[in-house]
């Protein structure tokens, strides 16, 4: 790299999910565009390597870091000292610190109570306000844990609404797993909310094999294949996050800071509600 | 005298066949019942296919982890390698336009060919199989990953789906598979020469070798069968999600070793069976349902399955103990 | 009055199927050397496992200076004095020689866990040289030959003061100028008052050290004996055996053939050099020499378990390629090894399992791949028959049976794939007189068969007896062969000690 | 003949060291070379010093692994272990608000209350340690979960971040603990009765109980040494990250185990040795610094280090056949 040239570290949480290989290719994209050279990190879901990652950063003398924080406490002390020597933006999931510079993301405890607001309302008119929800998440992970408790903030006081305690599903085999299960022991369930990709898909597959025909899933992260989903309405609706303009906005805000410009603390990336009603729209 | 031998071989096949797998048909009874009686869903027929379905790709795995732990090896890639299979027969059906069963039987030639060269780590390089097969899980993860550009794979071929969802009759595909893979698997454990070599290797690999046993032969027949029986399970797998996912199989090889252990096989090597094994398959199976059936939450899953696997270990050692003379 | 130190009163141990020990009454003088004997499989290394606490009787009492003993395990007969050299070796083959000598023993600084290896290594060096052994402490145990390991043991268990002293057929693997030491040395203990249990099937070596002699059949005390009471072997062996015995070496005279095996210039580095010699159809070629003068391996290389750099083997005529076991098995070679535990049996297999091994593709099979069980089992039960195998049933684990019988498992193996050249290595080590005496029988007939047969061995008069030549190694090197009237005990240490026979 | 005692032993340690550790020196060193030609910013006097605290933690863990693989076990559940371990101090000084030195012994005694237990499984209930470690994974990391309810525990003790982030001079405390512990670790081995009885347990179980060894005990005291071992990674880790996380420590066990088999340790016991160990630390620390610094792209990164692992033990072999004399 020529002396004049940007150098930015990025570390991830994982490359093995669509949603981050999104915001990565929106940071590559906009890395491009600047001229800035990119190093990137996948610690693959692991506090202890990525914060690995961020002293290697640091010797390394990088201008900027991107940080998508794989846990929203632990990696702070390393990115508070980080924050001494360079700006910082992060991604997806806000960190307990006020050094970093800018958070860029969405704010995943809201987008899990539009959802839920959305499924209420479902229920009250499709289903005269009696259901059993189902719930397959991943709760080791703080975000999906949000989306969790925004989800069940807005069913909260429907007397007729039973909600089931969340189930294992990172993957999508545990996922279609455990949502035959359910269907095994509560055949009378008629909604799921999968918190993920991988938990959405693992679900539609499990309905699909079982041919389960009235049990809708709701859930985050739209992929085509989900939007297929929408279309042959075995999923109700979807919110869609912005990976690929999360991982842009989070290089542009971090070359301007590096530029010596100031940038916003908080930039949301608004997330999209997604049913049949929009669905062609995301197709096209 | 010849009273004396039916006595004693009476006795040495009880003993035999509780010292190996009996307590591992004991745990999964005792879990069976127990769950019979906690949740009226758990013993209804679509339940127990259900179940079987969801037991078979560990199953077909876990046939060829009892080969290779009798022969004191182990193999830690197995997950990595039902991703990498499965993303192989996706990538050639939806990616190439090849047709179903020419993917199939390439896809069967590639998990055949990754073990076969953890056999000729193993035998030839004399590598633990620990090491090669810990290598080995990051290495074809790592290729999954790059061959699929971290992007799962949707196989929308509706044929390709059926080996996966489909029925024959009531009893789904995966499950008439694995049933067939473990009679057979069974059949060249204990009737073929193959087997008695398998045996053979684990129990005393020098004796063996003196006895003419080409041991880096078995070893690397026994590494290439597991590879193939993987691929199968990569296959069923990926038609199951009608995906070929990098991501798939996550921790499968420690679902089929549990099993595989639960089922009587030693890590000591020479001892085990592929009855005993399906009874491993099957305690494990029951217990991941009967977490989801009985609601129990996320993180209590983790406990209690933990524990349930050392109970059914413990439950195993008591009855030994009580038959040992001493030690 | 003589000090009774250790008295057994109904002393059983069941083992599932087997009654080894029998309502066994035993008792032990002070000082003296008791000689254990026994068929195989009569009971003698159960005993003395049970007095070391290795395992736990059924019923019966063990009084220790006339105190009950009630619960006997390793540490306790340690601390009550007790020691033993086993039948199988029981070393840590990664270990240093100094640290197998010292292992559950080690000296320490004073109560700490710190060793003292220097200590420790200046105590060996004592020892071996009391025992006249040239090892080096520092050496690992694994770089040892059987016999060494063997001669560490007794090392081991002089080393540890004891006043009761176990040795389970300690001369089964050494030679016979080691055993010469082991009698001084056992001589010197019994000086200091140490008294001995002396497990050996070589009936001679009781007469030369022994004061009183147990003999065990089956699991019971037939007779204890004081040595001057004893008219002869053959008393003994009737003993032993329950019935009488003759003709301990039944060679018959057999019409040597042509030469089937010729070994021509075969070297290998650091190990045997210039090796050549001649097997002819028929014969039984014996090898003998010092332990460590290269004879297994020499066979081993034959057999294709070891590389060399030079020679040449020809077979029938025709150079052969023996590049491992299997092909030596294909061209009719059979091997006996001389580790019985280590590249013998198959302790996870059963006594049919182990038999059959090699010679599967001689038992029939359904569909052309299952190996058919009732053919299997008619093969294994004739020649468990014809050995006289004493097991409970096919089916019992092979490491369940005495030593012996174990050994006559490994042969049946053989026999069944009738080999034209069988190597047999020490094939009658630790294994009783009748026993014995059927598996000479056995040579004599599958010479007569046209079998040939090498054996190694380090017995003499069993090399004497039933060799029709005799080639002696030393060091790696043939340095002669015996043939006719010039077969005797004293020409073949002449050449395995680097005389001239002339 | 004297000369023959001393020629035979010196080739024995020659023998000794290379075949044991003498290749992944070799490995390590070629790995050195190679990096410091590769990036400009590898060796300087911080960046090595980054790698070392950076092994630490590994280290430590992997002190406690080398003794139970040389007595044939293995511990599935270090890194399950360094969760709860580091969540427990955290919750010990934060919501019970214990001082950090209280908190810190009764941290380190849970370490070794779950290690004993792990020992006691092993030996008195004689369970493959492969089986109880694996349980205990699952268990431990529940336990962990259950305990934070899945949040992590945030630490705003300075003190206690010292342990973790400190600097003794130039040199990170975590660097000087696990330096520290690698030396008494390495005394212990080489120079204890302790030590002399992991050996004999590993190198024939048999033949040691003979000899008067406590197996049991010398079992159970190896396990709870390594949960105490790894009790002070999780309290370091935590420190480090100013976090008691549920999530921690995932995959640590791996690292540890392949960092004693590179360094020479056998699975199938008796051989082993500490500064093997932490030659094959050095190797792992090294290997993701370097991949990091190299900027290889996370799919590569996957592969190339197990392609690493693989190579590093082919060398050793390589090595220890010119040697042998045939197979
Ligand atoms: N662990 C065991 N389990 C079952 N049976 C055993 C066991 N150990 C020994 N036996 C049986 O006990 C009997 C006595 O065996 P033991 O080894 O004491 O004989 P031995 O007199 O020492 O014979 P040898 O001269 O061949 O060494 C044999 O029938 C043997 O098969
Ligand atoms: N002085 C010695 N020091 C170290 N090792 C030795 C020594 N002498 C021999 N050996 C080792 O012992 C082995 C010799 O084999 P072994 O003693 O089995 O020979 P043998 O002639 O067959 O004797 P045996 O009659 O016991 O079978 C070789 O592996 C050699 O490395
Ligand atoms: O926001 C992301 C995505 O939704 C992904 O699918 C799972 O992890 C979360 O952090
Ligand atoms: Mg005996
Ligand atoms: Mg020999």
């Amino acid at each position: 790299a020529q002396d004049d040239q940007l150098t930015v570290g990025v570390t991830t949480v994982t490359l093995r999910h669509q949603f981050f290989i999104d915001i990565d290719e929106g940071i590559k994209e906009a890395a491009a565009e600047h001229g800035v050279e990119l190093f990137t990190n996948d610690p693959n879901v692991n506090a202890q390597e990525q914060v690995s990652a961020i002293e290697d950063y640091m010797v390394m003398g990088v201008d900027g870091l991107i940080v998508i924080g794989t846990d929203p406490a632990a990696i702070v002390p390393a990115v508070n000292e980080a924050a001494e020597q360079m700006p910082i933006v992060t991604i997806d999931m806000k960190l307990e610190t006020d050094k970093v510079d800018s958070f860029v993301g969405t704010l995943n405890e809201d987008a899990g109570e539009q959802l839920g607001q959305y499924t209420r309302k479902y229920i009250e008119n499709e289903l005269d306000g009696n259901a059993k929800v189902a719930i397959v998440s991943w709760l080791e992970s703080n975000i999906q844990q949000q989306r969790v408790a925004g989800f069940e903030k807005a069913l909260e006081g429907m007397g007729n609404v039973e909600i089931l305690q969340p189930q294992p599903g990172y993957d999508r085999e545990e996922s279609m797993n455990t949502v035959e299960n359910i269907l095994q022991s509560n055949p009378d369930v008629d909604i799921i909310y999968s918190t993920a990709e991988n938990s959405v898909l693992g679900a539609k597959s499990a309905l699909e094999s079982a041919r389960a025909e009235g049990v809708k899933i709701v859930g985050f992260d739209l992929t085509p294949e989900a939007a297929d989903g929408i279309k042959d309405g075995r999923i109700l609706a979807m919110i869609q996050q912005q990976p690929k303009e999360m991982g842009r906005r989070a290089l542009n805000a971090l070359v301007e800071k590096i530029n010596g410009n100031e940038i916003e603390p908080l930039i949301p990336v608004p997330v999209l509600l997604y049913d049949e009603e929009n669905v062609d729209e995301f197709l096209n | 005298m010849n009273q004396l031998e039916n006595k004693i071989s009476f006795k040495d096949r009880i003993k035999n066949f509780f010292g190996e797998k009996g307590s591992a048909a004991l745990g999964l009874i005792i879990l069976f019942v127990f769950m019979t009686f906690m949740s009226d869903r758990f013993l209804t027929f679509s339940n127990l296919l259900n179940v079987a379905r969801q037991a078979s790709i560990n199953g077909i795995i876990a046939v060829g982890m009892t080969y290779i732990i009798i022969t004191k090896g182990i193999d830690l890639s197995a997950g990595a390698l039902v991703a990498l299979t499965g993303t192989v027969a996706a990538g050639l059906i939806m990616n190439m336009g090849l047709p179903i069963m020419i993917a199939i039987i390439l896809t069967l030639i590639v998990g055949a060919l990754v073990g076969s060269f953890t056999g000729l780590m193993v035998s030839k390089q004399n590598i633990p199989p620990f090491i090669v097969t810990l290598a080995l899980m990051t290495i074809l993860r790592g290729l999954s990953f790059v061959y699929t550009s971290g992007r799962p794979i949707y196989v929308s071929n509706e044929l390709f789906r059926v080996i996966g969802r489909g029925y024959l009759g009531p009893i789904p595909i995966p499950v008439i598979i694995a049933i067939f893979i473990g009679i057979i698997g069974h059949i060249v454990l204990k009737k073929t020469k193959f087997g008695r070599h398998i045996y053979s290797v684990g129990g005393n690999e020098e004796a063996a070798r003196l006895c003419g046993v080409n041991i880096d032969r078995t070893i690397i027949y026994v590494y290439t069968s597991a590879g193939f029986l993987t691929a199968i399970s990569g296959i069923i797998l990926a038609s199951r999600l009608s995906t070929g996912s990098p991501n798939a199989g996550d921790g499968a090889e420690l679902d089929a070793i549990a099993a595989v252990i639960l089922g009587g096989t030693s890590f000591a090597g020479g001892i085990g069976s592929v009855s005993g094994t399906f009874i491993g398959v099957a305690i494990i199976g029951i217990l991941g349902n009967g977490l989801n059936l009985l609601n129990v939450s996320s993180y209590n899953q983790m406990m209690v399955k933990g524990l349930v696997i050392l109970l059914a270990v413990l439950v195993n050692n008591i009855k030994l103990k009580k038959q040992n003379i001493s030690r | 009055m003589d000090n009774e130190i250790l008295r057994l009163e109904g002393l059983s141990k069941y083992f599932p199927g087997v009654k080894a020990l029998d309502d066994i009454s035993f008792d032990l003088i002070e000082g003296e050397i008791h000689a254990l004997i026994g068929e195989n499989g009569a009971g003698k290394s159960t005993l003395i496992k049970v007095l070391t606490g290795a395992y736990q009787k059924t019923h019966g009492k063990v009084f220790y200076r006339g105190n009950e003993v009630k619960k006997l395990n390793p540490t306790k007969a340690k601390s009550l004095g007790i020691s033993a050299i086993y039948q199988e070796l029981t070393l840590f083959p990664d270990l240093t020689v100094a640290q197998n000598i010292f292992m559950g023993n080690e000296k320490v600084y004073n109560k700490s866990n710190i060793v003292k290896d220097k200590e420790m290594m200046n105590e060996v060096r004592k020892i071996f040289e009391k025992i006249k052994l040239d090892i080096s402490p520092e050496i690992l145990v694994k770089n040892l030959s059987i016999a060494q390991q063997q001669m560490i043991e007794i090392a081991r268990a002089i080393s540890l003061d004891a006043d009761i002293l176990i040795m389970d057929e300690p001369t089964s693997s050494i030679s016979n100028k080691e055993t010469e030491i082991l009698f001084e040395i056992i001589e010197d203990l019994k000086k200091q008052g140490v008294t001995i249990i002396y497990i050996s099937h070589r009936l001679e070596e009781i007469f030369e050290i022994a004061n009183r002699v147990t003999v065990l059949r089956n699991g019971k005390k037939i007779k204890t004996l004081k040595i001057d009471e004893i008219k002869n072997k053959d008393q003994l062996v009737n003993l032993m055996v329950g019935k009488e015995v003759t003709d301990l070496f039944p060679k018959k005279e057999v019409k040597i053939g042509d030469t089937i095996l010729k070994v021509q210039n075969l070297s290998a580095q650091n190990k045997f050099e210039d090796i050549n010699f001649e097997l002819k159809k028929g014969e039984i070629l014996g090898v003998g020499g010092l332990v460590g003068s290269q004879r297994t391996e020499v066979m081993e290389t034959i057999f294709g378990l070891r590389n060399f750099d030079n020679g040449e083997i020809i077979l029938n005529g025709h150079k052969v390629k023996i590049s491992n076991p299997q092909n030596a098995i294909d061209l009719g070679l059979g091997l006996i090894s001389e580790d019985r535990k280590g590249t013998g049996i198959i302790k996870t297999m059963s006594v049919k399992e182990n038999i059959t091994l090699p010679g599967l593709d001689l038992i029939d099979r359904k569909y052309s791949v299952l190996i058919d069980n009732k053919s299997e089992e008619i093969a294994a039960d004739a020649l468990v028959d014809r050995l006289n195998v004493k097991t409970p049933s096919l089916r019992q684990k092979i490491d369940k049976l005495s030593g012996g019988n174990q050994q006559k498992a490994i042969i049946a193996r053989w026999i069944l794939l009738a080999p034209e050249i069988l190597i047999m290595d020490e094939p009658t080590r630790g294994i009783d007189v009748g026993a014995k005496s059927e598996i000479y029988e056995l040579m004599g007939e599958l010479v007569a068969k046209g079998i040939s047969i090498i054996m190694i061995s380090s017995e003499n008069p069993e090399l004497l007896a039933m060799s029709d030549r005799i080639m002696v190694m030393r060091e790696g090197k043939i340095s002669g062969f015996l043939e006719g009237k010039k077969q005797t005990e004293e020409n073949i240490l002449k050449l395995a000690f680097g005389g001239v026979v002339n």
